[in-house]
């Protein structure tokens, strides 16, 4: 086996962590880790993947979890010849005690190449390379101390949320909460893969979309408001004083044209019908401005990735939902979801394909939600209509 | 057969001491320095946040490196941020600058917070994906090299977030980032007719492409497919079905960049991003082309918008024909969309810019 | 034969001497008052524009009533808008009252410029037309009387520009108005079977369905088409190039109502009008519930609306949801696309208003 | 025949001058006419149309140019069992003499109902109401005084211009000219339908587009400048003065903030690179500011009304296109965009449809036109490129 990496070594070079240097260090003590490097260099030489198409392999009970995934040179690279991953679900909020972190560290020493991603982009933490042997002990000892799979294939993937009211001030939902109730809820449609897809709900605490759920999750959870947001005129004085530009930075640039500046009295005035919670103001001036107090969430659905009808931003299904424990109202509108979209979608057809394809209008009326004009930027400007045949 | 569906550990054994105190209490919050952000609750209580940069592809050793410093002074937690970075919290001051060394002398950046370009958003590329038209990491590492003082410090007009996918599927939020960078497959599928007719379903297969360019070998003894090439847009959408259509290509793959996208709702409502450049060949082992386009990029965008405005804002603002023409990067062809929405993107008013 | 292809007149031969004169020369131009233009050459010649009203739909004694009063003071020359309005011009500022008051005595109104509803673009209905779902003369008689001093008055915050179609043809620029009032099918096609056997091509019949929805007739021996009722959503397509496929329907025709369209780029690119109202009968002779309807639009419109506001600019500004609630129209599940490119109109933002 | 009209007898009451009193003034005269009133009648108890498919008629050589019609109540109303009508091409700019007006009355009032529409909506005069045997003799007496057919069916519509140079001050380019030369250019187009489907050709002189052209036309011609706007700042200061709010109404309006507004030397500025030529300060200001002097238009394509695939607005080919007699650059594209039309395009598939359904960067290779930004808002947001397979 090769150990001359003259390509990844120019990766080691710069002020960035170099991720080239974190194999090397497992390298030392992993043979898999080893031939990793391995590829790795070759894919650097020959320009392409030296991965193949994964097996079916997974552990005992569960239907996902596992990515099984084979080296295209077993021969040159025998140590890295299976190379599966485990996803293992993170506590909500991405919190660990670091008892937590040595445990998962050991256990991934004794049974994987010692790689890892902290974090897979959904938000599991991402155990890198293992044997197909490895894999039922490796997830039993993750059992032992206290961590379950996460969520592949065509099931709930790993449910994911903000930082939220653990350490943000305009949280108006308890995002924390919400991904662990529903985690816990939800475990065997996160373990055993059953629907046309993947499915994938994220929360956000408010509009800022720390977690990008708009874009990423077929079910969005985002914090909202219903009364005012609001204003400490007190600390608006201090900022307009310190020189901050209020007219220029805050009010000229509220999308619509909600806020009212009194250069006079150094006074800030909302016309609380007018605005549309988009944070701006609240964002730039923190100590100042503050969400509502009548907390709960805009429902969205259909945010995805490009495949295979093009990406998807979420769109608004329910304008306010209460998101209180144990969030009956919401688990029924997810099973609802899901059992349409099991019934009518095809394989690999996620929900906002689905909906885009049959209408929204039967979607809702499927759901039994009322439309209301906050769904739509605008209403049709076609024709086109399907009445009811009387 | 072990216990199952025991879910993840419940949260609130995680959270340092004055966290689960303050939990739902925050009341405002500052950025005292990059990287360092301070929380006030109701209470009167404070936390102070020190945000540092990792790599994401991490060893278990690097991970215990960071429970080394958690423990000094951090009461043994920490948290990670929905883009990697690490945070070490602690309720006292006088720890922050104790972290910050401790981290600094693990070779690890501070910073990531305000007006600056966070850690990369990015997947598994060559280190681990069947399907990888780049490698991630590698771009990653030489973009953030490139860029690494606009993480440390907070000098641009607003945030600006980059993601890395190395190909299509765009695991990440790369199709809604300020720059993303995208693997691109430019070759069709090769297909290998003994692997297909053993491991394939070709009805499958067939239904499996948004173009219909996929159809049965003509010759019926071979049960396999052809691909009409010139209906090929290289989605791959086949080969995550079949993998005997693998469309890996030395020559053919590369990178495709994409700028001005957004996710939160601030001022204006969430907005994908746009293709900017089709295509760059790899150039491993630090695609000097895309970063010089990236920086080059960074820097108009830097130099042109106004404070708060995000860079799909500001390109709003000025008009795509400006950006083309600041950024000096050619408009071909590829840029104009020609999928199922394409007639939205059409310009139908006679306002542009010269 | 006669001689073919000589084309229209020469429009030099059709303009007044003051026109002719001072053509491409115009400096800039006033409205002195509703329905009278003054427009200012750089030879320092002047003319002045009466607009008339006109319902479009006349007599030859109604064209040579105008031509008399033209023949008096407009040296024998008049012209036609756009939208149907008949413009009466002369050099000599004496001559301007005295055209008013002869088109007057005429019954016509004088007006129809700056920021007031014109002339109504419309089309044939009842009068002409095998495809019409209402009448079109009708309707505009009937807003027209209701909105009559808009006409004749400036009061509106800008132009408001209102149009009929008898169909979803939507012969006009009905889709892109201030307001729009469309006739609409609520019922399949009927088809005629014997009829269908003699004059129609079956398959051109059922290529021509958009959705799909007919098939050749199940029975062999009955040469004709049936329609799937459930993926019908009477766009006529069929009974455009079939006969015998009517979609007309005494109970089940009518008009659906658009709002928000423009045509010109100042300030704001073009917009399509959207629905506002899905359908309301046919109630002829007066339509009184389109009326009214239109009516209080205009109202809410009129109060809310900033100084040069479109329609369609204002319920951009403040939101459809605001629209709705301020008109006090339902919005219903046929407000929301399911046309071809719906899913863009759907909100992907938590911008809202309660 | 049934003379009691009570319905339409309504519709003679009111401000707004009414078509009823119109038809009934002809009917005076003439039977078809009569017979219109009680076919109207008829719809108006009934609540649908009298009228049938046209079968094909027309004037000998000419495809089109006639619409045809017939009642389907021709027992009861015998006398406009056929009321065809003919579409006459108006003179561009609809500028007429008395003289043409009455010589087209008196043809009218000789071969048809005496009911006309001054005029139709794509422009024509409309002479609304002929039998079958008629059409030949009015069309020749039309040619008798100078007048010809306009477009109908699978041809080249009647074009359409605004009133432009003739008698507005914006227009940047002889918007009656190009109507008159490429009708004349293009009377075998107009005349003898032989394409997918109809094609329409409309010019407005500025961006205000007084004609509709983006919403109606397959072929927009907008006039537009490529030098800055001008501006007089005495007359500005005038509007100042008067106490017109140049800040609030014309600077905060400009859709690219491309105005500044000096309050204390009363001048109004421009940053040309940011002006979109939108219209909005020439409009308000007409006095005061003006177009620029390098004229020329912005040619777009493909606007239309929402069969079948919905409707378009035109969207822009050619930024900027000099608009010099002959127009031979014009008509070149105009012809070759015709040939590719005509051979991809489907039965009743309009020009954006087409372009639509095949790409609009296939469209632009096949014309030769080299792609730039201001045909697109944006770029596209998919990853779905085709390249050249090499
Ligand atoms: C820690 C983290 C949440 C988490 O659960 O992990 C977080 C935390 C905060 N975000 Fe965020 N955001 C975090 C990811 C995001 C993301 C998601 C992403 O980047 O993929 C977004 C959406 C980005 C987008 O639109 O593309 C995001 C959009 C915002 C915004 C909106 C900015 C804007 O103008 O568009 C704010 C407000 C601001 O900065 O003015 C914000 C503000 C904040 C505040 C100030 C909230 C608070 O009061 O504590 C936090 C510190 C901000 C800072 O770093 O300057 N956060 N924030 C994430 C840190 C990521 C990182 O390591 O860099
Ligand atoms: C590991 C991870 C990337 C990473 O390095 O972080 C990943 C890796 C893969 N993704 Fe992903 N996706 C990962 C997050 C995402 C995300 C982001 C998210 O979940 O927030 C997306 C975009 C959001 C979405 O779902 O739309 C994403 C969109 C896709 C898609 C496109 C789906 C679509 O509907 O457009 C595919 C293709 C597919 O499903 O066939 C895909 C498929 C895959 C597969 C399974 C490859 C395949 O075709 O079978 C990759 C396995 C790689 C490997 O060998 O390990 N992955 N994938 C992420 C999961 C880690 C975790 O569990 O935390
Ligand atoms: C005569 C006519 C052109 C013709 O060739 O016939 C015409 C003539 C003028 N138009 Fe127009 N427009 C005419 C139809 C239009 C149309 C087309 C239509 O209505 O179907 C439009 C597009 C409407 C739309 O966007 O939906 C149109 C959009 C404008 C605008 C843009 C207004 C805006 O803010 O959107 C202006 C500028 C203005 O009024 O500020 C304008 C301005 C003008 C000026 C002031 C131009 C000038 O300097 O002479 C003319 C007198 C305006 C007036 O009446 O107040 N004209 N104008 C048309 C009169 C129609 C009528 O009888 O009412
Ligand atoms: C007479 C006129 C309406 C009017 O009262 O003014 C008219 C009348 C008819 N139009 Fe139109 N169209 C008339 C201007 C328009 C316009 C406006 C324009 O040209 O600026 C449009 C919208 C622009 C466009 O072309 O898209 C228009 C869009 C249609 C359509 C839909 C075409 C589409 O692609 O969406 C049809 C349907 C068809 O072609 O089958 C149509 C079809 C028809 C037919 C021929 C009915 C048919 O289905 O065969 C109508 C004959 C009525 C009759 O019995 O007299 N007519 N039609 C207008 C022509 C008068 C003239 O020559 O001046
Ligand atoms: S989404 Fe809102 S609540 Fe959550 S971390 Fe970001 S700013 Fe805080
Ligand atoms: S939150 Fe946004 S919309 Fe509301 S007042 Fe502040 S800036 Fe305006
Ligand atoms: S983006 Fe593509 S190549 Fe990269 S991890 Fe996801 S599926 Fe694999
Ligand atoms: S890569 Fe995509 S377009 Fe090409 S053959 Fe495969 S599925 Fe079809
Ligand atoms: S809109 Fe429809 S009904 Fe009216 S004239 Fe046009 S085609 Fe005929
Ligand atoms: S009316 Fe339209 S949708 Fe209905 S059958 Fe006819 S062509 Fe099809
Ligand atoms: S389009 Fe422009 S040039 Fe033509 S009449 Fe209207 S304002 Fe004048
Ligand atoms: S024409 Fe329009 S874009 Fe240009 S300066 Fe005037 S208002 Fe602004």
């Amino acid at each position: 086996m090769d150990e001359n990496t003259p390509l990844l070594d120019e990766l080691e070079k710069g002020p960035w962590p170099s991720y080239v240097k974190e194999i090397k260090r497992a390298a030392k003590k992993n043979k898999a880790a080893k031939d990793l490097l391995g590829i790795q260099e070759l894919s650097y030489k020959d320009k392409v993947t030296h991965w193949k198409h994964g097996g079916i392999v997974g552990v005992t009970g569960y239907g996902g979890g596992v990515i099984g995934r084979y080296s295209d040179v077993p021969e040159q690279f025998p140590n890295a010849a299976s190379f599966h991953t485990i996803r293992v679900n993170h506590p909500g909020g991405w919190f660990y005690t670091t008892k937590a972190l040595r445990q998962i560290c050991d256990v991934w020493e004794k049974f994987g190449s010692g790689m890892t991603n902290f974090h897979g982009s959904t938000g599991d933490i991402i155990l890198l390379g293992t044997t197909t042997e490895n894999l039922q002990p490796c997830f039993d000892a993750l059992a032992g101390i206290g961590f379950d799979l996460g969520g592949s294939g065509s099931a709930l993937r790993t449910i994911a949320g903000c930082v939220g009211p653990a350490r943000c001030e305009w949280s108006t939902i308890d995002t924390l909460n919400i991904v662990h109730d529903l985690t816990m809820e939800f475990q065997d449609e996160i373990h055993r893969p059953r629907w046309p897809y993947k499915f994938k709900i994220k929360a956000s605490g408010c509009p800022n979309d720390c977690v990008a759920a708009i874009a990423r999750a077929d079910f969005t959870i985002i914090g909202t408001w219903r009364d005012s947001l609001r204003i400490d005129q007190n600390s608006v004085k201090e900022y307009a004083e310190k020189g901050f530009d209020i007219h220029k930075l805050i009010v000229d640039r509220c999308p619509t044209d909600a806020l009212e500046w009194d250069e006079k009295k150094k006074e800030l005035t909302l016309k609380p019908e007018d605005c549309v919670r988009c944070m701006h103001c609240i964002n730039k001036m923190p100590k100042a401005i503050r969400p509502g107090v009548e907390g709960g969430a805009t429902i969205m659905i259909g945010g995805k990735a490009p495949i295979i009808k093009g990406a998807y931003l979420s769109w608004v299904l329910i304008p306010f939902m209460k998101m209180e424990p144990p969030y009956h109202e919401m688990k029924e509108l997810l099973r609802k979801i899901w059992d349409w979209w099991d019934e009518h979608g095809r394989t690999r057809e996620r929900l906002a394909e689905l909906v885009e394809r049959v209408g929204l209008k039967r979607f809702l009326r499927e759901m039994g939600i009322k439309p209301v004009p906050q769904m739509v930027f605008k209403p049709r400007a076609n024709p086109y209509v399907f009445f009811d045949k009387k | 057969m072990g216990t199952t569906d025991i879910g993840p550990p419940d949260y609130h054994t995680m959270l340092p001491g004055v966290i689960k105190k303050n939990y739902g209490k925050w009341k405002y919050h500052e950025i005292i320095r990059p990287g360092v952000l301070k929380h006030v609750s109701e209470t009167g209580d404070v936390v102070y946040t020190v945000r540092v940069g990792s790599p994401r592809l991490v060893s278990v050793d690097f991970i215990r490196d960071i429970c080394d410093v958690a423990d000094k002074y951090c009461e043994g937690h920490l948290r990670f941020t929905s883009r990697y970075n690490i945070e070490l919290m602690t309720g006292d001051i006088a720890n922050v600058d104790k972290v910050i060394e401790a981290v600094k002398k693990l070779g690890l950046p501070v910073g990531g917070t305000g007006a600056c370009i966070s850690n990369i958003v990015h997947t598994q590329g060559w280190i681990h994906c069947h399907s990888a038209a780049t490698d991630a990491s590698g771009l990653v590492k030489s973009v953030m090299d490139e860029l690494y003082d606009h993480f440390t410090n907070m000098k641009l007009p607003a945030l600006l977030r980059i993601s890395v996918a190395c190909c299509i599927n765009m695991c990440g939020a790369v199709h809604c980032s300020d720059l993303a960078i995208v693997g691109v497959h430019t070759k069709p599928p090769k297909v290998d007719n003994e692997k297909l007719a053993a491991v394939c379903e070709i009805p499958t297969t067939i239904r499996s492409c948004p173009t219909g360019a996929i159809r049965r070998h003509p010759d019926e003894n071979i049960k396999s497919v052809v691909v009409r090439e010139d209906l090929c847009m290289y989605c791959a959408n086949c080969f995550t079905v079949c993998p005997a259509m693998p469309l890996a290509d030395a020559m053919g793959d590369g990178v495709a960049l994409y700028a001005g996208g957004k996710v939160s709702n601030a001022r204006k409502p969430p907005m994908f991003s746009r293709m900017i450049v089709p295509y760059l060949p790899n150039n491993p082992p630090r695609w000097p082309e895309v970063v010089d386009i990236i920086k080059g990029v960074v820097n108009v965008y830097a130099e042109h918008a106004r404070k708060y405005e995000r860079m799909g804002e500001w390109i709003e603002r000025i008009g795509w024909e400006t950006f083309f023409r600041l950024t000096g990067i050619p408009f071909t062809e590829q840029h104009i969309d020609d999928f199922t929405h394409a007639v939205e993107t059409y310009r139908t008013t006679t306002q542009f810019k010269w």
